[in-house]
């Protein structure tokens, strides 16, 4: 296994944690916890694979930052709609969302 | 300290030896500066309120803050029942650790290797901002109202004046060219009329800008209201008792030290002096000298003026201190811009 | 904050209980917050955890016994409790009073409400986080309550009222000393302007915050310098006149607003006109005996006439009144007390809806409570 | 093994241990701080690979900002008091098989994958990738800027949607030192930060 390889397992690996735990949690903070370790486990993918193999590291580097720029507007707009969800609705459970419906 | 170095080189490797050499070094020197901090709060808080302040432990009361160490170290560490038990206690560690990487970053004088980094002072700014998250995790687990209101105040605090801190320090950086401490430093001062001045002289509306959001980040008075002891009793750190309490008692202390040392690095000029590039042992004390002044100033502050409530804190960052930054920034690049 | 209406929605809102050990709370008060966020949706005092039955102890001792009894109600400004008892029971009984007592017992009295609101700017500026002012108005105290000392041998809780006069008369070098105070807090004065009423913080924390109307203040009894700085009006020194008053100049301060500011304003201006009246007083203080002489002293066994009655004194707090029910007895049949700090306690829950805990705290600052004066 | 494999060992451990905290804890507030450690450890791996300047953007942005913006969320949000409801097993193994295979299969299409060998020495100056963001990139550097203004205001108006225009009068103090005594933004700007 070279260098590369364990950082495109460990991205891997973050990536399942972070599938599980979108389709296990039921609070709509965890879910966006668990969407966030998907994005960092593709950034590190990126970035180990413009450092490590390829392309010139800098253009992974660009993309990377564009992923944490994006991902903190998502996050900033995603908590923003919790709590106003919270206001409405008095629950950020996602079970409890889809019964009330309309 | 060579022989030291020497010593440790053998089984560690130079850069293990330097890493221990550095790590105890800054660790005792802290240590000493604090308790000798929390000794001059006492007294200029005594002397500002037309009393003496400790006068019975030692000469002037020097060893007061050791008597109450001791005394501190002898307490019974309460845990109340209900706290978030691993949370709880690891606040009091942790709440350390960012003040401590920090303070090893802040350039003593001219041969200290761990001051030299590219993003010396990206590093710092991203940081002192996780202090707040250790102040959060003892409110928080302390499973107590009052605490968790001021881990609450103390998050939303620290989240809106870290962003003029760090815009006031971009505008030096702009000035300088470099986000390396060191080289901010040693590198020439900007000329204004000829002569070298430091950047706090060039940057002035920058400068007051980085002490209001440092005495902000340090949770000092007026802007306590995170502790706030006649609202929130003891805020975030009611629950704690000896030691833990210390603990957050060092952590105040040693971040406004370090703070102050950062202030007085970007604004005052660091360790540079009359006669330091001759007797290098100068640079430590210049620079000390610097950051007590810095510290001095907050202390007067604390020991005047009434406590801000919230809100006000709070729009006083949004609304007064964020656009004051940013127009300082803005106006900054200009001037430049117009004499490159 | 503010910009979400109060609900009493119980998802919405927590409760806090602030005190009864708290540090801000002045004494035993608890407050029953209902908070959301930080701010306040309800607010509800909790009191009695420093009742002592003061009432029903007037029943079972004479009118002598009692006397240490009424310092204690409010132990910030015992001497006008204790003068008040003492010329409640000489008006029904229809002792008289030599001159010099009279005056002397203004001069002290007033010293005594000086004192008061020293110590309760003080702990105001505590309460809104400035621990300095406090050390400095305990020092210009500390110089009133040795002033004080030296004439009745006790520093806060003084029984130095007797029926008909005053246990001790004010020595020849009283006066000097008296006046030596007064330099001492007129040298202070601008200082404390600089240091406080000029202070940007403090006029933002103060102005605005905790208004009561004067509707509102009406409709609780708010009486003492909380009403006055809600706009009214009102002393008993002035509406009621007692005891050697009449004869002094001074003006009743007030201010319109009703905030926090404007309380803290009327106390700083009534320090000023107790100097006055203290100045006055001690120029005209007249010779001749502290204690009417063959009158009765507290050895004797006082007996009231039958009937029932109504005295009132302003109390650094406000309207304090005492109504007796003799029936004829060496003992009271009822003594109610009328405390001040009872209906300024009770107005909060209109004052601190709406605001933040730390606008409570400025409140509940703002209206010099005493707690074992609204328990007694 | 090197200094870098014993720091990259290390970083990958917290990254890993700290995403398991941040998914598998019940109680919210420690996943979020098992996010902030997993994040720790994903910037130490950004270290390793000579990324320093991107390590500090990533603390500073996740531990920093979106760390505490989801605090700020949860306080807001989630009732303290309730105890959560017990979690389902075959849910829980549910979700855990379908994580692995993905995960496998992912790790499968990986190792299958040629990868070149680097093209040339690594360059990964701060100096250099800025340059690079506002000349090769600057489009996308500007429409990031243009997005999180977007996100920013959005998340005010979101956040305050409900009771903003019911702005309360009662007991607000004129203004502070040219600061007005009440920010309904406030909340939802750190939020957005």
């Amino acid at each position: 296994m070279t260098t590369l390889h364990a950082y495109l397992f460990v991205a891997v690996v973050l990536f399942g944690i972070g599938l599980c735990g979108l389709m296990l949690r039921r609070s709509l903070i965890a879910m966006l916890i668990s969407l966030e370790l998907m994005l960092g486990a593709a950034s590190l993918n990126v970035v180990a694979l413009t450092s490590l193999s390829g392309a010139s590291s800098s253009v992974g580097q660009v993309v990377a930052l564009i992923l944490i720029g994006v991902a903190a507007a998502e996050a900033a707009i995603a908590l923003s709609l919790f709590v106003a969800i919270q206001r409405r609705a008095h629950s950020i459970d996602v079970e409890d969302l889809s019964e009330l419906k309309g | 300290m060579s022989a030291l170095h020497a010593l440790l080189a053998g089984p560690l490797g130079g850069f293990g030896a330097t890493l221990l050499v550095g790590v105890v070094g800054i660790m005792g020197y802290l240590t000493f500066n604090v308790l000798f901090l929390i000794w001059l709060e006492r007294k200029v808080a005594g002397h500002i309120q037309r009393r003496l302040g400790p006068m019975e432990v030692g000469p002037h009361g020097v060893l007061q803050t050791v008597a109450d160490m001791l005394k501190l170290l002898g307490k019974q560490l309460l845990t109340p029942v209900a706290t978030d038990r691993f949370v709880y206690l690891l606040a009091p560690l942790l709440v350390f650790l960012p003040t401590m990487c920090v303070a090893s970053l802040i350039p003593l004088g001219r041969a200290q290797a761990f001051a030299d980094m590219p993003y010396g002072l990206i590093i710092i700014v991203t940081l002192s901002g996780l202090t707040v998250l250790a102040i959060f995790m003892a409110g928080w687990a302390s499973n107590n109202k009052y605490a968790v209101l001021g881990g609450m105040r103390s998050v939303a605090q620290v989240v809106a004046y870290e962003i003029p801190v760090l815009l006031a320090v971009l505008s030096v950086v702009l000035v300088a060219g470099t986000t390396n401490l060191h080289q901010l430093v040693t590198n020439p001062w900007p000329r204004l009329l000829g002569v070298p001045v430091p950047y706090g002289v060039v940057e002035p509306l920058a400068a007051v800008i980085f002490f209001i959001g440092i005495t902000a980040e340090t949770n000092r008075a007026p802007f306590d209201i995170p502790e706030a002891e006649s609202e929130l009793v003891g805020g975030f750190h009611t629950e704690y008792s000896g030691m833990r309490f210390a603990m957050f008692f060092f952590a105040e202390y040693t971040n406004m030290l370090v703070l102050g040392a950062l202030g007085a690095t970007l604004f005052l000029g660091g360790f540079r002096g009359p006669f330091q590039g001759a007797v290098p042992l100068l640079g430590p004390v210049y620079l000390l000298l610097k950051t007590y002044l810095v510290v001095f100033v907050m202390m007067w502050a604390r020991w005047t003026f009434p406590r801000l409530r919230f809100d006000q804190l709070m729009s006083f960052a949004w609304k007064l201190l964020i656009p004051l930054a940013l127009a300082n920034l803005v106006a900054t690049a200009v001037v430049l811009g117009v004499l490159a | 904050m503010r910009t979400h209406p109060p609900t009493t929605d119980p998802l919405d809102t927590y409760t806090l209980n602030m005190g009864p050990q708290h540090p801000s709370t002045h004494g035993v008060l608890r407050l029953l917050l209902t908070l959301r966020g930080e701010e306040i949706v309800t607010a509800e005092p909790v009191i009695g955890y420093s009742h002592r039955a003061h009432e029903k102890m007037a029943e079972n001792r004479t009118y002598a016994q009692f006397l240490p009894n009424t310092s204690r109600q409010d132990y910030l400004s015992g001497m006008i409790y204790n003068f008040a008892w003492v010329e409640a029971v000489e008006k029904m009984a229809g002792i008289p009073v030599p001159e010099r007592a009279l005056v002397a017992r203004v001069i002290l009295a007033e010293f005594n409400r000086i004192a008061s609101h020293l110590l309760w700017i003080g702990a105001f500026l505590l309460d809104l986080g400035a621990p300095t002012p406090f050390l400095y108005c305990w020092d210009d105290r500390e110089a009133i309550l040795f002033l004080l000392e030296s004439v009745t041998g006790s520093r806060l809780t003084y029984a130095s009222g007797r029926f008909g006069g005053l246990a001790r008369d004010l020595d020849a070098d009283f006066p000097r000393r008296a006046r030596e105070v007064i330099a001492k807090l007129r040298a202070r004065w601008p200082e404390y302007d600089r240091l406080i009423e000029d202070n940007v913080i403090f006029r933002n924390r103060a102005i605005g915050v905790g208004v009561l109307t004067r509707d509102q203040c009406r409709s609780y009894g708010v009486t003492g310098p909380t009403l006055r700085g809600s706009g009214v009006p009102y002393d008993v020194r002035k509406a009621e006149p007692y005891g050697a008053y009449p004869r002094f100049e001074f003006d009743i301060p007030t201010r319109p607003e009703g905030d926090v500011f404007a309380r803290y304003w009327v106390r700083v201006q009534e320090m000023r006109q107790s100097v006055r009246i203290i100045e006055q007083a001690l120029d005209q203080l007249p010779g001749g005996p502290f204690l009417e002489p063959g009158s009765i002293g507290v050895k004797k066994r006082l007996k009231l006439p039958v009937g029932t009655q109504y005295y009132a004194v302003e109390s650094a707090r406000g309207h304090y009144g005492i109504l007796l029910v003799s029936e004829g007895g060496a003992e009271p049949y009822r003594a109610k007390f009328r405390t001040p700090s009872y209906p300024n306690l009770a107005v909060l829950t209109e004052a601190m809806p709406g605001t933040l805990v730390a606008d409570a705290v400025a409140i509940l600052g703002s209206t010099d409570l005493v707690m074992p004066e609204v328990d007694r | 093994m090197n200094a870098t494999g014993l720091v990259l060992g290390l970083a990958a451990a917290l990254a890993i241990v700290g995403a398991l905290l941040a998914v598998g804890l019940r109680n919210i507030l420690h996943n979020i701080l098992g996010f902030a450690l997993s994040q720790v450890g994903l910037a130490g791996l950004f270290l390793t690979l000579g990324s320093d300047f991107l390590a500090v953007v990533l603390i500073l942005v996740y531990v920093g900002a979106v760390a505490i913006a989801m605090v700020y969320a949860v306080m807001l949000s989630h009732p303290m008091d309730v105890a959560p409801v017990p979690r389902s097993r075959l849910k829980t193994a549910g979700a855990a098989v379908l994580a692995l295979v993905v995960a496998a299969a992912l790790w499968l299409l990986v190792r299958g994958a040629a990868f070149p060998p680097p093209s040339g020495p690594l360059e990964v100056l701060a100096g250099v990738t800025g340059h690079r963001l506002v000349s090769d990139y600057v489009l996308a550097f500007e429409l990031i800027s243009v997005l999180l203004v977007i996100a920013m205001i959005g998340a005010v108006m979101v956040a305050r949607s409900f009771h903003g225009h019911r702005a309360r009068t009662v007991g607000s103090a004129p203004a502070a030192a040219g600061a007005p005594a009440a920010d309904p933004g406030v909340g939802a700007g750190e939020a957005a930060r």
